[in-house]
């Protein structure tokens, strides 16, 4: 029976020589004590510059509606609320283009009264105008995106009449497609 | 003939009753009207011994209430379940209470009276168990004074004792005993607890309700956050009920994966558990050490998942990503740091002449009472009882064609009975961890599969369970056929544990009150998760949700 | 800036009470975590205490589920002046998953936090890591400094 | 007993100060200890360069920075208190521990020890701490403050017996009442922790539990009763406490090096010399108290008397006993 508090001294005289506290501040090279062991960390948001197209797939997912889209005149801006994110990763996971990350960033406090005072992470992309109308229609690069896909994807014979269209289609707004149809040649009736 | 067709044969002929089977799964559902359900109860669980697990109401609008009472048999054959439903009209909603015959329906029913019109006629003890007390549909009953004052306010620190030989101590809603809000209403004599009251509800979030706002896939994150010790058995037992809506075989791998997170998270609760018992009895040096062995798991968690807590890795069909190569070796040097050290603690608590002390012979529990009152988890087996979800209804890679583990009981039935279970328990997941990771390292294949379209659902309601740390946890899902759920119904470990701790605390010392309540492992957050049902039927409960006069804001 | 005896010593030694209003307990953990053996707070003299009346920096968890509002702007009406708040964790900032957004409020939650007490400090995270939650406190520090 | 001089009164005066001093090294030795043993790192003693601005230099006077802290705080009354007794107690306390150091020699040197019953008033005046708690705590009239006082209260059964029979059979053995002269006999020959270890050991664990150390925090158990009879007290009136607790660590220590190590006198050394030694043992017992502290769990109130009456007061009863005998067969050397 005493037996136990014999070993408890042994092991807290160990324990006495090596403490495990971690140092703070961290050095900024391995920001947090622990992230260099996981190869992914679960931190601050960051959107690619270039990868980032402005889809808003990630907007879909997000289980906590943390991260919203809001168009402007010429620009689509992507904004992650961080005191809402629940850092379920989920965004990441789910972008196509790989444009989304969770940097290893957790030191995101900030003075404030208000959940506004929050750090917000925003990214806008550009949004293309449709030639006809000259409202704005998709961003430029989620086209792009589209296009690469589609001739990486599409069968080699078919190529040059489905980049003609995919050109007609991308250029004009849903609804000036609509009511130009027969004009563009793109009316699904076009064939009879 | 399984054996699961004897028990339906044998039914039929008592009963008479017409089953709607479900192949594959052993969960048969069938209706019956109200004046039977009380003989039916008598019968299941007297002669089958059955364990009532939970009763649920679901609305359904103008159709009226559906009750149902999940009953588990799965002590007779793996994965066996009754569910007897009974179809109540929305301008009549009331059914015989049945709480006189199996105690453990009790806090089911008060809680599904609490939130839906349906009346459980002749309940022991009507009052409210989450909302408040002086909110709409209270009911009026004689021990409701001994709550509620004049202007029906709870009364809080400024209780006065009623008579002067006893006095009445508010453990809660804030009380370093626990963290989370919780009310104990405590009588005491000199320093005896002489009778206890509970009062959930500090901690109601609405979860249920939430969950009918969200498609399946966004629904497992808010699963995770029903509870944050627990979260991957919540994830777990939550995608056990969806993937059995959608007939969604996982692959092995996922279920290894799945395993490894659940297992691991047991570790981790245990610890923790461990820690907070021990500054529960005034040993904060055990709270350090524990919490110190605590951080080798956080650490796995982190390398495989990237999140020291709260991992997110389950996904309708599989896991979100895999665990091969180099991590496993690292994982296992980890696993080894931390047996080392709670192979230490284990002996600092066997030999420790005070520990031993202060949790011999308190708060009781012998399995007569623990197999009436429903106790679950540690709390059932250190009474003796061999009840584990993970060995009577396999999920994920517990089955025996996967792990080869035993369940750890403990005779005794007081504390010192429960921190022995969850002791050895550590030891026992520790070696489940090893098998995975050597399973891990033999399979191949995809780690999930494709989920299926809710428009093609093979069913239209089932049942998930899962062991969490503190025992035996129940979804219970149904789908309408859209991409979100129709209703979702939680029953946590901690509901059930928390009914039996007025019996635990009578006769003992306030001293002795935190270390009781903390053995059993209470987590509010589990237990008061809920719902509620805003729906043309329930004119009521809307009411309930939305009046105005309960904005508490400033 | 030079700094009176009294600034000074109220950054020396905060005392922290942590309430839990409601929330999944992550948090907590995570802050359990904080004054456990590798994120060891009391180096920098933190103290938890269980006591209102004791302490400087109310930390909250949580979205406030509507029973225990009233209850937590009571127990931050008993901590003496000077005092901070801090909200710890996404859900007590804006509700975060449980309030689904600010249009469609989820009938349980009688917050976020900021509608029940003046907040000074914001830590986001879901759990936030004891990294981010003694930055936090640190922050806390600079503001109870000139309180 | 000659007219009190101005040195004995300057002496009196200033004894106090260095005591709380020494108090705050303590409390913070406490702190830090037993933060080391639990694999922590404790107070730091060096601040990192970039937390300077925020945190200071050091944190060895931590419990002094806590004491200025609270007494720069609002103080909240509670209303259902009786509102005098609960703003006073702190003080009656407060005056009890600061005569009480002025009667506790500080490494041999105090005017006051050498009155001739000044070990029975120094017992009396630390009785009046835990009475002035008790006090305290029934009048703030919350539930937690009045269990708090009812523990305290029997705690205080449990350890003042083996505390006062341990210190009578000390002087049983000096034949005085005088710590000074208790001092003055040990100087010449072996000190009494030598001659009565059995009384040294019931004091030992007496004082501990008069400071609340773990296993006997009983009266303050933070998961059960908040903090017992101080739960309501805050503020200012808090500071008060906690420089109440810091001069009891303080007097208990020098109580004990006093009656059992010869105040610090190393024989065949001159007086000066018993500063550093004075030091060092005070540092050695609060480290044995502090090992206690983390090794041990808390006592339940029922087990802490039990244990109280069983080990602590026949440990001191039978120290009683042989310094009686002592006394009887060795003659010569007392």
């Amino acid at each position: 029976m005493k037996y136990g508090v014999v070993k408890l001294t042994k092991e807290l005289l160990r324990n006495a020589i090596h403490p495990v506290t971690v140092n703070y501040p961290a050095k900024k090279e391995s920001l947090g004590a622990l992230t260099e062991i996981a190869d992914e960390s679960r931190g601050k948001h960051r959107f690619d510059e270039i990868k980032c197209v402005g889809c808003g797939a990630c907007t879909i997912v997000c289980s906590s509606s943390a991260i919203t889209e809001s168009d402007s005149d010429l620009e689509r801006t992507l904004s992650v609320e961080i005191g809402r994110c629940i850092f379920c990763g989920r965004c990441r996971d789910i972008c196509p283009e790989k444009g989304l990350e969770l940097t290893p960033e957790f030191e995101m406090s900030k003075k404030g009264q208000s959940a506004n005072d929050c750090i917000k992470v925003e990214h806008s992309v550009p949004l293309g105008t449709c030639d006809k109308c000259g409202r704005t229609t998709f961003p430029i690069g989620q086209i792009e995106a589209v296009r690469k896909r589609v001739n990486e994807k599409i069968d080699p014979a078919n190529l040059v009449i489905v980049n003609k269209d995919m050109e007609i289609f991308m250029r004009y707004c849903p609804d000036c497609r609509r009511t130009a149809s027969y004009a563009f040649k793109t009316h699904p009736r076009k064939s009879y | 003939m399984g054996h699961s067709e004897d028990i339906i044969n044998e039914l039929n002929q008592r009963l008479g009753t017409d089953f709607e089977f479900k192949a594959g799964t052993k969960i048969y559902w069938f209706y019956t009207n109200r004046e039977r359900v009380r003989e039916i109860a008598k019968y299941l669980t007297g002669e089958f011994k059955a364990r009532l697990i939970h009763v649920s109401v679901i609305d359904r609008g103008l159709n009226g209430y559906e009750v149902i009472y999940h009953y588990s048999l799965d002590h007779l054959d793996q994965y066996v379940h009754f569910n007897v439903k009974v179809q109540l009209p929305p301008e009549e909603p009331e059914i015989e209470s049945i709480s006189d015959i199996a105690p453990e329906a009790s806090w089911s029913e008060r809680e599904m009276m609490e939130f839906t019109p349906v009346r459980f006629i002749d309940h022991p003890d009507p009052r409210h168990l989450w909302l408040p007390y002086e909110w709409p549909n209270a009911v009026e009953s004689e021990k409701c004074e001994h709550f509620v004052d004049k202007n029906g306010k709870l009364p809080f620190a400024a209780d006065t004792a009623q008579k002067l030989e006893r006095s009445l101590i508010p453990l809660g809603p804030y009380h370093p005993l626990l963290i989370e809000g919780a009310y104990f209403r405590v009588k005491l004599n000199g320093e005896t607890i002489t009778d206890v009251d509970v009062k959930l509800g500090w901690n109601h979030r609405g979860i249920m309700k939430l969950f009918e706002g969200r498609s399946y896939s966004r629904g497992v994150f808010l699963a995770e956050r029903v509870c944050g010790i627990c979260n991957v058995t919540h994830t777990t037992a939550y995608l056990n009920a969806v993937e059995t809506l959608g007939g969604i075989e996982i692959p092995d791998r996922a279920r290894y994966i799945r395993t490894l997170m659940a297992e691991l998270e047991r570790i981790h609760s245990h610890l923790l558990w461990l820690g907070v018992a021990g500054d529960l009895i005034g040993f904060k040096t055990l709270f350090m050490l524990s919490l110190k062995a605590r951080e080798q798991v956080l650490d796995i968690f982190e390398s495989l998942t990237g999140s020291r807590r709260a991992p997110a890795m389950n996904l309708i069909g599989g896991i979100r990503k895999d665990v091969k190569g180099e991590v496993i070796t690292k994982t296992n040097r980890r696993l080894q740091t931390m047996k080392k050290e709670t192979a230490k603690l284990i002996e600092i608590v066997y030999n420790h002449p005070l520990t031993r002390k202060r949790l011999q012979d308190i708060g009781k529990l012998d399995l007569f009472t623990a197999k009436n009152a429903g106790a679950v988890g540690p709390t059932a087996r250190a009474s003796g009882w061999k009840l584990d979800i993970r060995q009577s209804s396999p999920y994920a890679a517990y089955g025996p064609e996967y792990t080869t583990w035993d369940i750890v009981t403990d005779e005794g039935g007081d504390v010192w009975s429960r921190t022995i279970v969850r002791l050895k328990e550590i030891l026992v997941s520790a070696d489940i961890l090893v098998q995975c990771l050597k399973a891990l390292d033999n399979t191949t294949g995809p780690i999930s599969i494709e989920a299926a379209d809710p428009k093609n659902f093979k069913f239209n309601e089932a049942l998930g369970k899962a062991e969490a740390p503190r025992g035996e946890l129940v979804y219970y899902v149904v789908s309408d056929g859209s991409n979100i759920p129709y209703s979702v119904r939680i029953r946590t470990p901690s509901f059930r544990n928390n009914a039996l701790l007025p019996k635990l605390l009578r006769g003992h010392t306030l001293a002795d009150a935190p270390i009781i309540i903390g053995s059993i492992d209470p987590c509010y957050a589990c237990t008061d998760r809920i719902f509620t049902i805003t729906d043309s039927g329930a004119k009521k409960n809307s009411n309930v949700a939305t009046s105005s006069q309960f904005t508490w804001s400033q | 800036m030079r700094l009176g005896l009294k600034e000074k010593a109220r950054a020396y030694s905060p005392w922290i009470f942590h309430a839990h209003a409601g929330g999944c307990n992550n948090c907590d953990i995570e802050l359990a975590a904080c004054f456990a053996p590798r994120f060891d707070l009391e180096r920098m003299g933190i103290q938890l205490r269980n006591n209102p009346r004791h302490a400087d920096i109310f930390l909250v968890t949580g979205p406030a589920p509507k029973q225990i509002a009233p209850i937590l702007r009571r127990v931050y009406d008993q901590l003496p002046n000077p005092k901070v708040a801090i909200a710890c964790g996404s859900c007590a900032i804006t509700g975060g998953v449980y309030n689904r957004d600010d249009k469609k409020p989820n009938y349980a939650i009688g917050g976020p936090v900021e509608k029940l007490i003046p907040i000074d400090v914001l830590v986001p995270g879901c759990p936030p890591r004891p990294e981010s939650i003694i930055d936090g406190i640190m922050l806390a520090l600079e503001k109870l400094r000139h309180r | 007993m000659e007219l009190p001089s101005t040195i004995s009164i300057a002496s009196s005066l200033f004894l106090p100060i260095v005591s709380f001093f020494l108090g705050i090294i303590y409390g913070y030795e406490i702190r830090k200890v037993s933060a080391r043993l639990q694999s922590r790192r404790g107070p730091w003693l060096l601040v990192p360069k970039s937390l300077r601005g925020t945190l200071g230099v050091t944190r060895l006077f931590q419990p002094l920075y806590d004491i200025i802290k609270l007494l720069c705080k609002e103080s909240l009354l509670p209303s259902t208190s009786t509102k005098g007794l609960f703003r006073s107690s702190p003080y009656i306390a407060l005056i009890c521990v600061i005569v009480a150091a002025a009667f506790t020699p500080v490494a041999t040197y105090s005017h006051l020890a050498s009155f001739e019953l000044s070990l029975v008033v120094i017992l009396y005046l630390l009785l009046g701490v835990p009475f002035a708690f008790i006090l305290g705590g029934a009048a703030s009239a919350s539930p937690w403050g009045v269990i708090g006082s009812q523990r305290e209260a029997e705690l205080m059964l449990g350890y003042e017996t083996p505390l006062v029979i341990a210190a009578f059979s000390i002087a049983t053995m000096a034949d005085s009442l005088s710590v000074q002269k208790i001092i003055d006999v040990q100087a010449t020959r072996l000190p009494f922790l030598l001659l009565n270890p059995l009384a040294a050991v019931a004091f030992l664990v007496a004082i501990i539990g008069k400071l609340h150390l773990k296993p006997f925090d009983v009266p303050e158990a933070e998961v059960e009763i908040v903090a017992g009879p101080v739960t309501e007290y805050g503020g200012r009136l808090l500071a008060i406490i906690e420089i109440v607790k810091t001069f009891l660590i303080a007097i208990c220590v020098g109580l004990f090096i006093a009656l059992f190590l010869a105040g610090g006198l190393v024989p065949g050394y001159e007086k000066l010399f018993s500063i550093p030694t004075f030091l060092l043992e005070g540092l050695l017992i609060v480290l044995v108290m502090t090992m206690i502290h983390t090794l041990n769990p808390r006592f339940r109130i029922d087990q802490a008397l039990i244990w109280y009456v069983r080990v602590p007061t026949i440990l001191a009863i039978s120290g009683l006993v042989w310094a009686y005998a002592f006394r009887h067969f060795f003659p010569a050397f007392i």
